[in-house]
C-alpha cells in the first residue's frame, strides 16, 4: 500500500547502510497505540533494529531526559513540554538544523465533549457545562489539556463550574466513562479510544486551541540516524494515515 | 492427732447441707486428661499438692470457667456453674504472678471487679480502699504494680480477687513469686487473711510447708487424679506416694503386712526384703520413717533395732546442720546423720555400712 | 603477670565494642538508600523561592488539606482498624487467613485501580453509591469525605497488620484474670487490652497516618483534583510536577518537613 | 433452686461468648471497607476476555518482571533493611531517633517524587550518577535494577519497621547468654537473634514485597516503560487504563490473585 | 564446729597463692549502689544470699562483664579481666530461668560455645556430647528445650556454661524454677556437679538450704553491701541481721554484754530489756536463739530458766507438726510449741503469756 511504500521510503537511506541497533523512544502516553503500530512498520522495514518505546505522561519523560535518559526521541503532546527539554537536555544540533529547534509538530488534538453514553444531562454544546447540575471534569490548568481547555472557554466566553480538575484527559474520560460527571473536556483521539462507552459532542470553539505534538531526535542521542529515521517515519504519510485512524490531526 | 486442731470449724448454714464447693472436674489438653472430684466445706481451705504437670492448674482454670470441661461439674453453694461464663461465676482468681494491671494504681485494680459488677466508680473505689485498708495497703493505694514488693503485690491480688465478693477462691501458687525470707511474713498474713475468708478456697501450692500452714486439707494430685486426700499432719506423717513421701521428706515403703512384718514390693524379688513395725498390719500397707531415723553403724551393731540392714553409701550431702547420706542396695534409703558421725564413719561414696531403724519409728498403714 | 591498676572515675566499660561492620556496612548503604534521594531533593531545591512558596495560600490550603483529611483518615482507621485487629488476633473464625490476606490487598493493587474500584462501588453508579445518590442524595466522590474514604483504604492495612501484631505479643492471661473479675469481652477490651497495646496502636497510627499524607493515586481517581476541597499536597505536587519540576520539588520537601516533624515529634513516644 | 443436670459427650463450654458487637461491627466493616472495592473490581471484569490476558505473552512478561523485581527488591530490603532494624533497636547513638523518623520519608513522599528524588542522585548526571557513568560506565536508570531501586526505596520502610519492632520484642537476655559463651556481636545475631525474629522478619517481608509489588510512581519516573525491561505489572495496567480500563481492571486482579496467592501461602507460617 | 567439714578443700596449684577470683565490684544502676569484695579459691563455691533487690543478680552480671563497674577489679586466676568484654572472660553463667536457645536442640545449645571458641563443628558437638552424657542427657541430646523438663533443662544450661572451659562459674538462682519436689533431687545432682568443677564457682541464692547444700561459703547481701560472710553452718548459728536470723529462722537481738547479761539495743529504751546468756562477754553483741528454745507458761513458772519475760500473744499459725506462736510486748519474738500445748495454753491473739529461755540456749557472739 501507499502507507507501505512511504514506510520504505522513509528508512530507505537507513537501510542501505545496513542500520542495526536499539532506537529509545520516548513518548507522551496518548500516542501508545499509534506509536506501537508504527515500532512494528519500522522494524520490519529494518531489520536489525529494535524500536523500545517508554510511554509514560510528557512531564514525567521531560524530567527523565534532563536527567540523562539515553533515549534518541521525544514525542511530546505538547510544545510546552518539548521546551522543557530543549532548555534542557536539548536537542540534536544537526537534527533540529534540519527540522526546528523546537522540535517538529507531527500531530494535533483538537476538544470535544465526552458524555456518558446516555447523555444523562442532555448536553448538546459548550454553553450547556456553565450550568451548575452539570457535573463537568475538566483537566487541571497544569496539564495541556487544561490550558487548552481554558482557551476554549475564554473564546467562548462561558464559565465552567467544574467539580474536579483531572490530572490528565484519561482520567477525565474515565469519570466520563463511569459516570461519575455528566459531560468532560477531552481530546477527540480520547473519544476515538473509548468506543462506545463515551459520546463526543464536537463544538465551533474548539478550533481556538489546538494542541501541537512535537517530536524530536535528542541531543546525545546513541543512535542518532536511527532517531531521524523515525522521526521521518512518524512524519510520512503512513504516520500520518495511522494519527488519523487514531483521531489525530495532522498539521 | 492435730487434724484440724478446731482453729476454724466449717460454718454450714442452718439447713444446708450441701458444699461451697462440689465439682467433678474432666478435661482433656491434648495427650493429658484430668479426673478430679472435690468437695470444700465454707470457710475451709483445700491445697492442691503436686508435681509439675499434674494439672493443678488447669483444675483451677477449669474451676473459674477458663478451660472447658468434657465431663463432670461445677457447684458453687449449690448452685450450678458448669457453663455460666467466667465473667458470671462468683469466683475470685489470685494467679500465680498475680497479673495485676500495668496501667492501673493498686487501688484501680481492686475496684476494677466491683466496677465490672456495675458499681459506680465512687461505690467501688471506696469498696477496694476498705479493702486495702484491711491488708495494711493504704498508703500504696495509688501506687502502680511495678511499684510493689512481692508481698504487696500479693496481697493487692487477693484484694483485688475478694473485691468481687466470690463465693469461691481460687489461688495458683500465690507464693512462688516470693523471697524465701519474706516468704516467712507473706505466708503468716495471707493466713490470717484466708481465715476471715467464709466461702471456699482452693490453693495449688508446690510447696508443702503452704500447704501445711494455709490449708485445712490437702489433696495431692500426680498425673491428673487425687491421689491422695487429707489433713496436712496426716499427708506429712502417711504419705501415699514416693512424690509426696519425697516431698515432706520420708522414706517410704509400699508392701505387704503379716502381723509385725512387712514384705516390701521389689521389681527384682530375689531375696524378700523385710520391714519390723510396731503394730500388727495384715495386707497391704505402706511404711514411712524419717531420715534421722536410721543410725548407721561401720561394724555390725547389736542392740535393740529390729531392722538392720547393710547398704552401700551413693553419695553425700550436707542439709542444714545435718548430713544426708544417700544409701543404695536391696532398696535405696536416705540416713540423716550429724556431721561428727560422719566423720568418724569415714563415709565415701562406694563404702558399705549397717543401718538401723527402730521399728517402734516405722509408721505403717493401709496402702 | 601484671595487671594494670583500675582507673578511677569513669566507668570500667568493658570495651563492648561498636557493631560490627557486617551489619553496621549494611545498616549505613540501608540509611543512605533513605537519605541520600532526600539529600538530591534538598541539592536540588530553589531555596530562594521557598519562603515565598510556602507562604503561598494555595500551598497553605492544600497543606492543612492533606494533614486534617490524614488526620481524620488515621481516626477512621483506628476506629475499624483496631477491632479488625482484634478480630485477627483474637477470635476464632473460618476464613481468617483469608482475611489477613485480604488486608494486604490495598498493598499490591496500584492506587489508582484502588480509586477506580472505589468509584465502582461508592460512585455515583456505583454498586453501593447508586443507593447512596437514590436514597439520600449522596455523592461522594469529588468531595472531601472521598479524600478520607481513599486514604482509610490505602492505609488501614498498616494499622491492622501493626496492631494484630502488637495484640499477638499481649499476654492472654492479663485478659483473663479481667474476665475472672467479671469483665465482658468489651470491657476486658477496652480497659485491659488496649491500654496495653497502646505503644503498637500508637506506632501503627503513625504509619497509617504517613501513607495516608503521601496517599496521590486513588485520591485523584475517587475523590479528583479540586483546590480546597480534594486537592492535598500529593496532587499539589504532582500538578506543579507538570508544569515546573523544582516547584514540586519544593512542595514535596515541605510536605515532608511537616510530616518529620510531626513523626519525630510523636514516634519517641512510642518506642 | 433447680440445677440442670450436666450434659454428656461434648466439652461443657462455659459459654465463652461471640465478640461483642461494639467490636464486630466496625471490624466487619473495616473487612467491607477492604473487600468492597475488590468486589467493584470483580464485578465489573470481562471474565468472557481474562482467559485470553492472562496468555497474552506481554502479560506474562510483565508478571514475571514484576514478581522477579519485587522479590530482588525484597532480597535487598533483607539485606540492608535487617541490619538497620537491628542498629535502631539495640545500638545506642546520636540521631537514632531522627534516623527513625527518616526510614518514613518513603511512605510520605508522593512516589513520583521519589522517583526524581533518585532520578537526581543516580540519574547520568545525578549526584552519584555522574561518578558511577564516568568511572564504571554503569546508569541505572531504564534498566531493570532500576525497577529494584525504587521498589526498595519505595518498600524498605516496611521491612525496617516490622524488623525493628520483632526486635524490640526480643528478651535481650538470650543475646547475654550468647556473649557469656564467647559469641562476638556478629555471632550473636546471626545465630540467635536472627533465629528469634524470624517471624517478624517473615511478616516484614511479606509487607515488603507486596508494597514492591504494588509500585508505581516512582518505577515510571526512575526506570521508564520499557516492556520486558522496566514494564512491571502496575505500569501495564496503567498502559492499559490510556486504552481500555477494562483491560486495566483485568491486570489489576491478575496481579492481585497472584499476589494474594504467595501471601496467604506465606503467612499462614508466620503468625 | 564443721566449718568446713574437710570435704572439698581448696586446692591452690603450687607455689600459687593467688585467689581463683578477686573482685572487688562497685557499681551504680539508678539510686542503688553495690560495693562487694569477693575472693574465691579454686574449686571453691561462694554463695550470695540475700533479699530481693540487694544486688546478687548484678554483683554476677558484673563480674561476667555485662553491666560496667565505676569502680573495681575483677581478676581470675590473677588475670586482670576488669575491662575485658564479654565475650572473651573465662567466664561461664547459669541464668535463672536458664535461657537456653529454643531454636537450637540441647547438643547445640551446649556446642554453642565451643563453636564460638574458633572449634570446629564436629569437636565442638563431640565435647558437648560428652558433657551431657556425663549429666545423663545423652537421651536428650537432639530435643528443643521447650520439650525438657525443668531439671533437665538447668542441666543443659551449666553443661552450656561449663563447655567453653571457663575458670570461674555463675550460678544465678539455678533451682528458683524448679518445683519443690524435683528441687531435692536437681539439688543433689547439682552438688555433684559442682564438686567435679575445679575453678571458681559463685552462686546466687534466695533460699538457705540452697546456699547450706551447695556452697562451701556464704556471703550475705543486703543493699548493696556484704552484711556477713562465713561457713553456710556459722551463718545459720550465728546471723548478723535480722533478714538472715528470718531465712534461718531464729530470734536475734542486738546488745550491749556486760559479763553473761545483754542489754538489747531498743528504740524506745524506757525499761532495759536483758538476756541472759551462758558465756560471759564484752561489748557490742548479737543473741540468737531458735523459736523452739522458748517455752509457753500460762503463769509465772518457778525454775531454772533464768530468761523470763511477760510478753502477749500476737497470732498462732500452723508450721509442719508445730506451731509458731508470734509474741509482742518490749521485744517481739517466735516460739514454737506442740499443737497440745497450744491446746492447754489456750492461747488466742491478745492473751499474756510468760515466754522462758534458757541462758544455755541463747548464742551470743560478738556484733
Ligand atoms: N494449653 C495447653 N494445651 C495443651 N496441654 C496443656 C496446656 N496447658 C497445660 N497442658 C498440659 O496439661 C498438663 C497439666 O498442666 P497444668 O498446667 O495443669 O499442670 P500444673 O500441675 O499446674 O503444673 P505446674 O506445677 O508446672 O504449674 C500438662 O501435661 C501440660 O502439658
Ligand atoms: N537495669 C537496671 N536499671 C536500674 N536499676 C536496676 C537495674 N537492674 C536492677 N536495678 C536495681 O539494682 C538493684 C539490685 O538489683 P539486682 O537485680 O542486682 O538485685 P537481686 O539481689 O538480684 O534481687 P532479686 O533477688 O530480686 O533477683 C535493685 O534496687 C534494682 O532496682
Ligand atoms: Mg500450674
Ligand atoms: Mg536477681
Amino acid at each position: 500500500s501507499a502507507a507501505d511504500d512511504a514506510g520504505r521510503d522513509g528508512a530507505g537511506t537507513a537501510s542501505e547502510t545496513g542500520p542495526a541497533g536499539t532506537l529509545t523512544v520516548l513518548a507522551a502516553a496518548s500516542l501508545t497505540d499509534v506509536f506501537t503500530e508504527l515500532a512494528e512498520e519500522f522494524e520490519a522495514d529494518n531489520p536489525g533494529v529494535e524500536v523500545e518505546l517508554s510511554f509514560a505522561g510528557s512531564s514525567a519523560l521531560a524530567t527523565q531526559i534532563n536527567s540523562g535518559a539515553p533515549a534518541d526521541v521525544f514525542a511530546s503532546a505538547n510544545t510546552d513540554t518539548m521546551a522543557l527539554v530543549v532548555d534542557g537536555a536539548g536537542l540534536d544540533t544537526a537534527w533540529a538544523a534540519d527540522h526546528g529547534e523546537d522540535g517538529g509538530v507531527f500531530a494535533t488534538n483538537t476538544l470535544r465533549i465526552a458524555v456518558p453514553a446516555d447523555n444523562p444531562a442532555g448536553v448538546e454544546d459548550l454553553a450547556d457545562l456553565s450550568d451548575d447540575s452539570v457535573a463537568t471534569a475538566l483537566s487541571a490548568p497544569e496539564v495541556p489539556c487544561g490550558a487548552a481547555t481554558a482557551a476554549v472557554t475564554d473564546t467562548a466566553d462561558v464559565e465552567i463550574a467544574a467539580v474536579t480538575l483531572e490530572q490528565d484527559v484519561r482520567a477525565v474520560l474515565t469519570k466520563v466513562e463511569l459516570g461519575e460527571v455528566d459531560a468532560g473536556l477531552v481530546y477527540a483521539t480520547d473519544v476515538a479510544a473509548a468506543g462506545d462507552a463515551v459520546e463526543g459532542i464536537d463544538f465551533p470553539e474548539s478550533g481556538s486551541a489546538v494542541n501541537e505534538y512535537p517530536v524530536g531526535v535528542l541531543a546525545g542521542a546513541p543512535e542518532p540516524e536511527l532517531a531521524a529515521a523515525w522521526v521521518d517515519l512518524v512524519l510520512s504519510d503512513t504516520g500520518a494515515d495511522a494519527l488519523t485512524a487514531a483521531g489525530f490531526g495532522t498539521p | 492427732m492435730t487434724t484440724n486442731d478446731g482453729r476454724r470449724a466449717p460454718a454450714p448454714r442452718p439447713g444446708a447441707d450441701v458444699p461451697a464447693l462440689d465439682a467433678r472436674l474432666r478435661l482433656a489438653r491434648g495427650d493429658f486428661t484430668l479426673d478430679v472430684t472435690l468437695e470444700v466445706a465454707e470457710g475451709e481451705v483445700l491445697a492442691l499438692l503436686g508435681p509439675n504437670g499434674a494439672g493443678k492448674s488447669s483444675a483451677l482454670r477449669a474451676l473459674a470457667g477458663l478451660v472447658p470441661l468434657t465431663d463432670g461439674h461445677v457447684r458453687v453453694g449449690g448452685r450450678d456453674e458448669t457453663t455460666t461464663p467466667v465473667e458470671r461465676r462468683p469466683v475470685g482468681v489470685v494467679f500465680q504472678d498475680y497479673l495485676l494491671f500495668r496501667h492501673m494504681s493498686a487501688l484501680d485494680n481492686v475496684a476494677f471487679g466491683p466496677r465490672c459488677q456495675g458499681l459506680s466508680k465512687a461505690v467501688a473505689r471506696a469498696r477496694a480502699a476498705e479493702l486495702l485498708e484491711g491488708m495494711d495497703l493504704s498508703a500504696q493505694a495509688r501506687s502502680r504494680p511495678g511499684r510493689l514488693s512481692g508481698g504487696q503485690a500479693q496481697r493487692v491480688a487477693l484484694a483485688r480477687a475478694l473485691a468481687v465478693r466470690p463465693r469461691l477462691l481460687l489461688l495458683d501458687e500465690p507464693m512462688a513469686a516470693l523471697d524465701a525470707s519474706t516468704r516467712v511474713d507473706v505466708r503468716a498474713r495471707l493466713r490470717h487473711l484466708l481465715e476471715d475468708f467464709d466461702g471456699a478456697a482452693v490453693l495449688v501450692t508446690h510447696d508443702p510447708l503452704d500447704a501445711m500452714v494455709l490449708a485445712d486439707r490437702v489433696a495431692v494430685v500426680e498425673s491428673g487424679r487425687i491421689v491422695q486426700q487429707g489433713t496436712p499432719a496426716e499427708v506429712a506423717r502417711r504419705p501415699r506416694t514416693p512424690y509426696v513421701a519425697r516431698l515432706v521428706g520420708l522414706n517410704l515403703f509400699r508392701g505387704t503386712a503379716e502381723g509385725t512384718e512387712v514384705t516390701v514390693d521389689r521389681r527384682d524379688a530375689r531375696a524378700p526384703w523385710v520391714v519390723h513395725v510396731h503394730e500388727p498390719h495384715e495386707g497391704e500397707v505402706l511404711v514411712a520413717f524419717p531420715p534421722r531415723a536410721v543410725a548407721l553403724y561401720a561394724d555390725r551393731p547389736h542392740g535393740s533395732p529390729r531392722n538392720l540392714w547393710r547398704l552401700t553409701v551413693d553419695g553425700v550431702e550436707r542439709f542444714g546442720d545435718q548430713v544426708r547420706v544417700h544409701l543404695v542396695g536391696p532398696m535405696p534409703l536416705s540416713a540423716d546423720i550429724s556431721p561428727a558421725a560422719l566423720a568418724e564413719l569415714g563415709l565415701v561414696p562406694g563404702a558399705p555400712v549397717w543401718a538401723a531403724v527402730k521399728a517402734a519409728e516405722a509408721e505403717c498403714y493401709p496402702g | 603477670m601484671t595487671t594494670p591498676a583500675p582507673t578511677r572515675g569513669r566507668a570500667l566499660r568493658a570495651r563492648s565494642g561498636r557493631p560490627p561492620w557486617i551489619l553496621l556496612v549494611p545498616a549505613l548503604l540501608g540509611v543512605a538508600f533513605l537519605v541520600l534521594p532526600l539529600l538530591g531533593l534538598l541539592v536540588s531545591t530553589p531555596w530562594a523561592t521557598m519562603g515565598a512558596r510556602i507562604t503561598d495560600p494555595a500551598v497553605l490550603s492544600a497543606l492543612w488539606l492533606s494533614l486534617s483529611t490524614a488526620t481524620a483518615a488515621t481516626a477512621v482507621c483506628l476506629v475499624l482498624g483496631v477491632p479488625l485487629a482484634w478480630l485477627l488476633a483474637r477470635a476464632d473464625f473460618p476464613g481468617r487467613r483469608l482475611v489477613r490476606a485480604l488486608v494486604t490487598v490495598p498493598l499490591v493493587i496500584p492506587p489508582v485501580v484502588g480509586g477506580v474500584a472505589l468509584l465502582l462501588v461508592l460512585g455515583r453508579n456505583g454498586l453501593l453509591g447508586r443507593h447512596l445518590d437514590a436514597w439520600f442524595g449522596l455523592t461522594l466522590p469529588f468531595t472531601t469525605a472521598a479524600v478520607v474514604i481513599a486514604q482509610v483504604f490505602v492505609a488501614m492495612p498498616f494499622l491492622v497488620v501493626s496492631v494484630e501484631g502488637a495484640l499477638r505479643g499481649v499476654d492472654a492471661r492479663f485478659e483473663e484474670a479481667a474476665a475472672t473479675l467479671g469483665a465482658n469481652r468489651t470491657t476486658v477490651f477496652a480497659r485491659v487490652t488496649l491500654p496495653m497495646v497502646l505503644p503498637g496502636v500508637g506506632a501503627g497510627a503513625a504509619l497509617c497516618w504517613a501513607r495516608a499524607l503521601g496517599e496521590f493515586g486513588a485520591t485523584i481517581t475517587f475523590a479528583g483534583n479540586f483546590p480546597g476541597t480534594t486537592q492535598t499536597m500529593p496532587l499539589a505536587v504532582y500538578m506543579a510536577m507538570q508544569r515546573d519540576p523544582e516547584a514540586a520539588v519544593v512542595l514535596s520537601l515541605v510536605l515532608l518537613i511537616v510530616s518529620l516533624a510531626v513523626l519525630a515529634g510523636l514516634r519517641g513516644r512510642w518506642t
